[in-house]
């Protein structure tokens, strides 16, 4: 393993960049050109992919090898809860680094044109910088802590990069939601891997030792710690019922949510589950459990999704259902196709997204994509992508969506879930329409309108992405198509994968490409030419307001601990205790006054006073001599 | 037959008296008066006891109380007269300049 | 030898009063003058007793041919002695600006300063109780005298009344119980009753256990105990400020000279008796002291006041005397050179700071005393904490000294609530603290002639720090442990038989 | 070889003397405080490197004092005490640095005063010894709190004075009786911890003992119903003050549980501990809560202080390695972060007149640096990864769930409830719109850079690898636990 080392590279280059960047940041602000900025900021990222892809082709070369780690330095070693600063990779993790790095270095090369004139250009590049530095330790991590902090870490730049333009309150709030639901989640998190370090970490927490360990675990425990991770994923991936934060999450930039929101932070959940196979194939109930919170998560935000104006929050609603179908596939064991689909989603995502920046900044921010609407001769690269982009995530062959999906509504199928196979199927066709309402509204209008201009690098990396979005689904061919599903073979997890007979597979697939193509339609009829905001019936309202989710946890969560607060701080302790204590004092005061009354300056009461202690020892004294 | 006994129960009574004297009169020189008559009372027990012991000790004790009641004869004396002097009155009653005010501050 | 000069400070002393007395009346010497030659009396009495003061504790009757034991010299009476000369002298010189601009006192105040010292010599050494009466008497009469100074003043006339009917009246009760001990022991010296209490214990002792509380009624009378306190507030307030810090430095330690000397030595084998009636006395004297205190305006009363809880905290001890415990005894010595210090130092420097009579002593009039004088406020800082009981000042020791005493005597509730009254003596003790510090002054500086009073504060303040840190490091000067050792030396020597 | 803990205690009371003997100018005083305490913090460092991490008590000095009473002057680091005093050491300078603009003669010689007393307390093994420190370092806090302080400053510095002296009193009496106890039993007096400890007493009698004790430290920490001065205290009290306060002296209070209960009597410890976790359980919560809804910044940090030493309080009480560890650690890491946040706030209070949350706001595009710094600070203190607290409180919580599951649950809601009110306090203070309070907010100068740049790395490094300084405690600590019978009962 000469070049296990180099796994620490790929995670310290971009945390040592964003340090840099920062405290360059810091010392000159935007007195030094954008351009320095941008070299250290995307080199440091193109660097370690560059490095990842090394990795990468020795693991395809000799097939034999199936993890590298290496470990930096002892982090803590106190009785048996020793912490190694280690990386560990094996194929999972190598695709998961590898198109995050890829597609990372891609947004910053994006990003470097979008934030062009941005005042804070060199703090964001070091955020950015230090997102994937946290995203990449998340992934190599060697052990359930590393993880935690890279989780942490990342959670708390999207909360950097989300209240990015700070002077608005409301980017701030946004930023303070999503960090504190993925809190939320967190704790959860945090709770299920001390469980799991105290019930199974006798020797050692780094991954290898736990799935070691893990059958001596009693159920009933192993099932928690189950539900307790899904929790944090739940947070992260923004799964019901903690994803109100993913919408307001777009007020960060563009290029943040393409990469934070779309491509990568959000499918470390998925990430996360398909590490901790070994727990989750002990328990598939919690499996079962998770694949219907993937899918009516899925099913619920290409709803609203559908009666959303807003551009972003469309694509955000989408990435939402996306991940639900993460999940499904997940819960029902199939790993290997939820990672396929966190890869392919990766692409096309990520490549909407960035479209949609375009779009943006060329109609001078402008974001209701019926404001949006344009001539599609005006932007042709943006139009072309865009349109693979929506043809791979409707699930239209050949491209990358419409093999991924298709395999996860297969294991639903196979696995006995007919329930969730409906609703994944559904969501499909609806997947279909709203994307397609998108983009036919976007860009089948005629006006003919002045454009900002755009600067290549924003171009460029859609190119790029649109082939990943066209062909990366090659990768997982199916059997009944003739292949033989590479991928999920090549990255080898446990997979509890279901097989059908090849005529139902065929059945399947047909199904759903015919429901895409039934959505697309009804799309184009309603949008192509004359499109409309859905009108303000009382369902429509209630699908645009998200099912009123934000105001009922406003009602629930904030108004009673804030309640509560004023209860402690102001009543109990200021008018409760203190005023106590004060009347006590007082009240001793008084007593004193009371006392001083004695002092009458009259001598012959003091002569009385003292008689009466007079009297009142010849009384003891009678007492003692009795 | 009289025994020492009753001298000093006769004692321990004009000492009582004296007592009462001091608490319940308002003149002053009755005051005074009141206390002479209390030592008096002491030394009356003392002689009464120097005969019973037959030393002669506590007569010269006895001598000695007197001596020290003149001198607070003379002080107290001393001071009615300022007292007069200065509040035209011998009530002790009037003399309670020096009691306790109502305390004002509380912080 | 010895024997004589055992006898000569307070030969010294008298002699001194009396030529003072002539001197004043026939001389036309100034005040300062005259207060120049009674401080010299009284450095070389102190210089005497300085000579035998350091040596390990002693006891010999003095000319018993003459005295016929009436008189004892010990290590006990020495440091009595010490500090009662050295109260002397202290208060005159920390009052020598207010005698100066005071013009109502001429110079029979000195020969009267001297006579009191002559009496409370005496009775610290008195071992014979009509002698221990007639030195109280000596001393109390001049002090009367003292208190009244101020003849123009109603309530310095008043004050003088007050303590002069009811001093004599508490007299009286030590007078009766010295007449009712003798009735039953057939004598009045302290050595021989003690010898009948012990011959025998056995039988019937109700006489002497009257005569005891008698006694005992004078006692707590002039240490103002609960219910005897009322005169206290009222005669420091009417007393002119050095003659207050006189008596409250001196007078109240003589008083303990006797008390000592009978309660340990004569009455120890039936001190039982007493025990509930000094814990009851100890509590009420506690409570009501702290309560009269918090209500003061002015300081010299909250003095006063406090003085009274220092009675309690010095009762705590008296109680937990006995034959379990061996740190009550000396720990009563040891609180009162504390309080001494503490004591003369605090009075002077209010005598120092307001010699003006018109101009009461306030905590309104200390509001932001530190801006305008900020050494004299750290000196009065220093006294108060040692007052409170604050630890690196001797205060504390002497606390630390008597709980610790009263709860090897089992009395841990006595020490609880001790520290409760502790607790509450911070508030009208800090309350002047925070006054002087944290309020904007108001009156202008005010003009302090004199060089030497402050020097003599700041002496105080460093005896005060140096007796609460002090080590033995630096031998010659007696920290915390050689003040230790004098309260162990002193007690002793009531115990050495002869 | 010069006695280096004695020179870390008295360079700073001497340095004040004689500056105040010498009516020194303001300058020299300012540069007398920075010099001596850099001397301290030398010396300090010298002492962490020479700190044998395998046994236990070292650097003693142990001289006679008051020997008719076997008073003793008796001083050392172990691993319970080694943090605080690296924490002193290193904060004070920094403390000065900020304050440097301050011109009152009487602060900076309190402050110097406080330095050596804290450090004293810290490190005095007999209990006279430490009583003596624990008193005496109230009074410069009074006299800063008094002098310099804000609004009704009085009645706050009042209250705090006697709550505070109440419960060292009822410490003294305890102390006393331990002391009595083991002249009856051994007929010589001693006030040594090492003597006192283990002392053959009725249960009753402990019991009582121990609360005089818990008393008097709860209320320094401040224990969940004795805590109602803090918040006025902190409001009131000058930046110097409070950070002394909630970094050193809230410190000092669990330290003094630790030294002090747990080597007399550790059986006890160990059945008292169920009805201490109560209150530091509700405390955490309480003061955690309390805090979101304050508007007076002030007020704010002292609850969320409160609540941060409950936790620490809870790692101690937990009585397993995980937890005494961490919450070592947390004192440090605590000391730090709570440290540098309440220099800020007391920079931002010097440069807006304002103490009210919503009349902030807007510093962020103002001030890039300062808020820069105040969101790390304010990370630090939430404990996000990487930097010192997490350690900490990860830690604690481990040992919270080996403990039970319940205590495990409830001291993971820190996790919520402290960035909760942190980062509703960062979107109102630091982000928004300009306010007028804000309007010419100018960015850190050079010494507040200078003092707050240390404390920031070392804050990440503590994060980033604290096995270093971990292993220097760790073992004496967990030897302790092992070998005391606490564990031997379970």
């Amino acid at each position: 393993m000469t070049n296990s080392s180099l796994l620490a590279f790929i995670v310290l280059l971009p945390f040592a960049s964003s340090l840099f960047l920062g405290i360059l940041y810091l010392l000159f602000q935007n007195k030094i050109k954008e351009l320095t900025y941008s070299i250290f900021g995307i080199g440091s990222v193109l660097t370690s992919s560059i490095l990842t892809l090394y990795i990468a082709t020795d693991f395809f070369q000799n097939e034999n090898l199936n993890h590298l780690s290496y470990v930096a330095y002892e982090w803590l070693h106190i009785e048996n809860f020793i912490i190694n600063v280690g990386f560990f990779a094996d194929k999972l993790s190598i695709v998961m680094i590898s198109f995050i790095t890829v597609i990372g270095t891609l947004i910053h090369i994006y990003a470097a044109g979008y934030m062009h004139k941005d005042e804070g250009f060199g703090k964001f590049f070091a955020f950015f910088n230090l997102f994937m530095g946290s995203m990449l330790l998340l992934v190599l991590g060697d052990n359930p802590i590393m993880l935690f902090i890279g989780w942490e870490g990342v959670g708390l730049c999207s909360y950097l990069l989300i209240s990015y333009y700070h002077k608005d309150a409301q980017n701030v709030k946004a930023g303070n939601k999503a960090f504190i639901l993925n809190r939320i989640g967190d704790f959860g998190f945090l709770i299920g891997m001390l469980l799991l370090f105290l019930y199974a970490g006798t020797n050692g927490f780094s991954y290898g030792a736990l799935e070691a360990n893990i059958a001596s675990v009693s159920p009933t425990v192993l099932t928690s710690i189950a539900l307790l991770l899904f929790v944090g994923a739940m947070g992260k991936s923004a799964q019901i019922p903690l994803y109100v934060w993913l919408p307001d999450a777009m007020a960060g930039p563009t290029p943040v949510s393409a990469l934070i929101h779309a491509a990568t932070m959000v499918t470390a959940g998925v990430y996360m589950v398909a590490r901790f196979a070994f727990i989750y194939n002990l328990t598939p109930e919690v499996g079962i459990f998770i694949a219907y919170i993937g899918a009516f998560s899925a099913l619920l935000a290409a709803l609203i999704a559908a009666h959303q104006d807003d551009i972003k929050k469309i694509l955000a609603y989408s990435t939402m259902s996306q991940l639900g179908y993460m999940f499904v596939a997940a819960g029902l064991g199939l790993y290997s196709g939820a990672i396929f689909h966190v890869f392919t989603h990766a692409f096309f995502k990520a490549l909407l997204f960035m479209g949609a920046g375009v779009l943006i900044v060329a109609m001078h921010h402008k974001q209701n994509i019926f404001e949006l609407r344009m001539h599609r001769s005006l932007l042709p690269i943006t139009f072309v992508t865009m349109l693979i982009a929506t043809l791979a995530i409707s699930g239209v062959p050949p491209f990358a969506g419409f093999f991924s999906k298709d395999a996860i509504m297969a294991q639903a199928f196979a696995s006995g879930q007919y329930g969730i196979w409906l609703i994944t199927t559904f969501t499909a066709l609806l997947t279909a329409y709203y994307m397609f309402r998108l983009f036919f509204t976007v860009f089948f209008g005629n006006r003919n309108i002045h454009l900002h201009e755009i600067k290549q690098s924003m171009q460029l990396p859609l190119i790029i992405l649109a082939v990943g979005a066209a062909f990366a689904g090659f990768l997982n061919i199916p059997h009944f198509l003739g292949g033989d599903i590479q991928f999920s073979h090549w990255i080898a997890i446990a997979d509890r994968a279901e097989h059908l007979s090849v005529t139902t597979e065929w059945i399947l697939t047909l199904v759903n490409v015919t429901l895409g193509a039934v959505g697309i339609l009804f799309a184009w009829k309603n949008f192509a030419y004359n499109p409309m905001p859905s009108d303000q019936s009382v369902i429509n309202v209630v699908f645009m307001r998200k099912f009123y989710v934000d105001e009922l946890y406003e009602l629930l969560f904030v108004k009673n601990i804030r309640r509560l607060s004023y209860l402690f701080s102001t009543l109990i302790d200021v008018k409760l205790i203190s005023e106590f204590i004060r009347a006590a004092s007082a009240g001793y005061y008084k007593l004193g006054i009371l006392t001083g009354q004695v002092q009458n300056g009259n001598v012959r009461f003091y002569a009385l006073y003292m008689t009466l202690g007079v009297i009142g020892m010849s009384i003891y004294l009678l007492e003692f001599v009795k | 037959m009289i025994f020492v006994t009753d001298y000093m129960i006769l004692a321990v009574l004009l000492f009582s008296i004296g007592i009462v004297g001091v608490v319940s009169r308002r003149n002053i020189i009755v005051l005074y008066m009141s206390i002479e008559l209390m030592l008096n009372a002491i030394n009356l027990i003392f002689v009464a006891l120097s005969r019973q012991y037959e030393q002669l000790d506590t007569q010269v004790a006895a001598l000695m109380i007197i001596a020290i009641a003149a001198a607070e004869a003379a002080l107290f004396l001393a001071v009615m007269v300022l007292l007069f002097r200065n509040r035209r009155s011998l009530d002790a009653n009037v003399f309670n300049l020096l009691r306790q005010k109502e305390a004002t501050s509380n912080d | 030898m010895t024997q004589f000069t055992s006898l000569l400070p307070i030969i010294i002393v008298g002699s001194g009063a009396i030529f003072l007395m002539l001197l004043s009346a026939f001389s036309k010497l100034t005040i300062k003058e005259l207060a120049r030659i009674t401080q010299t009396i009284i450095l070389a009495a102190l210089a005497i007793i300085l000579m035998t003061l350091f040596d390990d504790s002693f006891s010999y009757s003095v000319y018993p041919e003459i005295f016929h034991n009436m008189l004892t010299n010990d290590s006990f009476a020495l440091l009595f002695n010490f500090i009662f000369l050295l109260g002397a002298l202290l208060s005159i010189y920390i009052g020598n600006v207010y005698i100066e601009k005071n013009k109502f006192f001429t110079g029979e105040t000195f020969a009267l300063i001297l006579f009191s010292l002559f009496g409370m010599m005496l009775l610290s050494m008195a071992t014979e109780m009509i002698t221990a009466f007639i030195s109280l008497e000596i001393a109390s009469l001049s002090i009367y005298v003292l208190v009244g100074l101020n003849r123009k003043s109603h309530k310095s006339s008043e004050a003088v009344f007050k303590y002069l009917l009811l001093g004599s009246f508490g007299g009286s009760f030590f007078l009766m119980g010295a007449a009712f001990i003798y009735a039953q022991t057939g004598t009045t010296q302290l050595g021989e009753i003690a010898n009948f209490i012990s011959a025998n214990i056995e039988q019937d002792m109700t006489l002497i256990i009257i005569g005891g509380t008698l006694v005992m009624i004078t006692l707590v009378f002039k240490i103002s105990a609960v219910p005897f306190q009322a005169w206290t507030i009222d005669v420091y307030d009417g007393a002119s400020l050095p003659v207050t810090a006189y008596m409250a430095s001196t007078f109240k330690i003589a008083i303990f000279a006797i008390a000592l000397r009978l309660f340990l030595v004569d009455f120890n084998l039936i001190q039982d008796i007493w025990d509930q009636l000094l814990v009851f006395l100890t509590v009420i004297t506690l409570m009501v002291g702290s309560l009269l205190a918090i209500i003061q305006n002015n300081i010299k009363r909250m003095l006063a006041a406090s003085s009274m809880v220092h009675s309690g905290y010095l009762l705590i001890a008296l109680a937990s005397t006995g034959i379990s415990g061996t740190s009550a005894a000396p720990s009563i010595i040891f609180y009162l050179i504390a309080y001494f210090f503490s004591a003369i130092g605090a009075f002077g420097l209010l005598s120092y700071v307001s010699w003006d009579t018109r101009r009461r002593a306030t905590y309104e009039d200390f509001k932001g005393f530190a801006h305008i004088h900020p050494r004299l406020a750290l000196m009065m800082t220093i006294f108060m904490l040692s007052f409170a009981g604050f630890p690196s000042t001797i205060g504390f020791l002497g606390k630390f000294y008597i709980f610790t005493g009263a709860i090897e005597a089992g009395y841990t509730f006595l020490a609880i609530i001790g520290v409760l009254s502790a607790f509450i003596s911070i508030y009208y003790y800090f309350r002047l603290i925070i006054v002087m510090y944290f309020y904007p002054s108001k009156h202008e500086a005010l003009v302090l002639t004199s060089k030497i009073t402050p020097t003599v504060l700041a002496l105080i303040a460093l005896i005060i720090l140096w007796g609460g840190i002090g080590t033995g490091l630096i031998s010659f000067l007696p920290g915390a442990n050689g003040f230790i050792e004098f309260a162990q030396n002193s007690i002793a020597s009531l115990f050495i038989t002869h | 070889m010069i006695p280096i803990l004695s020179t870390m205690i008295f360079l700073p009371i001497v340095t004040t003397m004689f500056l105040f003997m010498t009516r020194s100018p303001i300058v020299i005083i300012k540069y007398a405080a920075l010099l001596s305490s850099l001397i301290v913090l030398l010396l300090s460092v010298k002492l962490f490197n020479n700190f044998d991490a395998t046994s236990s008590l070292q650097f003693v000095e142990k001289y006679q004092w008051i020997d008719k009473y076997g008073i003793t002057y008796h001083i050392g680091v172990d691993g319970y005490n080694l943090m605080i005093v690296m924490a002193i050491a290193i904060l004070m300078p920094l403390i000065y640095l900020t304050l440097w603009k301050r011109n009152e003669k009487g602060y900076w010689y309190n402050l110097l005063l406080v330095q050596g007393a804290v450090m004293g307390a810290t490190v005095s093994f007999d209990l006279i010894l430490f009583y003596l420190f624990w008193e005496t370092m109230l009074l410069p806090i009074f006299f800063i709190m008094g002098l310099y302080g804000y609004e009704d400053k009085i009645y706050s510095t009042l209250k705090f004075t006697l709550y505070t002296l109440l419960g060292s009193l009822l410490m003294l009496v305890s102390i006393l009786y331990l002391a009595v106890e083991h002249y009856n039993l051994t007929g010589t007096w001693s006030f040594l911890l090492n003597d006192l400890k283990a002392m053959p007493l009725s249960t009753e009698e402990i019991f009582w003992v121990f609360a005089g004790f818990i008393f008097a430290f709860g209320i320094k920490i401040p224990l969940f119903p004795f805590h109602t001065w803090l918040p006025s205290a902190y409001a009131t009290a000058p930046s110097g003050a409070v950070v002394v306060l909630s970094s050193i002296m809230a410190k000092i209070g669990v330290y003094a549980i630790w030294r002090f209960l747990f080597f007399l009597f550790p059986q006890m410890l160990d059945s008292f501990a169920p009805y201490l976790l109560a209150p530091a359980l509700i405390g955490l919560i309480y003061f955690g809560i309390g805090a979101i809804m304050q508007d007076n910044i002030k007020r704010m940090f002292a609850y969320s202080s409160g609540s941060h030493l409950s936790l620490i309080l809870i790692g101690l009480l937990l009585l397993n390695p995980y937890g005494w560890n961490g919450s070592i650690y947390l004192i440090g890491a605590h000391a730090l972060s709570s440290g540098g946040l309440f220099l800020m706030v007391a920079m931002l209070y010097a440069r807006t007149n304002n103490k009210n949350v919503n009349e902030l706001g807007g510093i962020a595009s103002q001030a890039p640096l300062f808020s820069i710094f105040f969101v790390f600070f304010s990370l630090a203190i939430v404990g996000i990864p990487g930097t010192s607290g997490f350690v900490a409180e990860l830690l604690i919580i481990l040992g919270a769930f080996e403990h039970s599951m319940l205590v495990g649950i409830i001291s993971a809601t820190t996790l919520l409830i402290a960035m909760t009110f942190i980062f509703w306090m960062l979107q109102r203070v630091i982000f928004g719109q300009t306010q007028k309070s804000t309007e010419n907010f100018y960015d850190l100068q050079k010494n507040e850079l200078v003092a707050l740049v240390p404390i920031a790395l070392l804050i990440l490094i503590m994060g980033i690898m604290p096995q270093p300084f971990i292993e220097k405690f760790e073992p004496t600590i967990t030897d302790n636990l092992k070998s005391s019978y606490i564990l031997e009962a379970k």
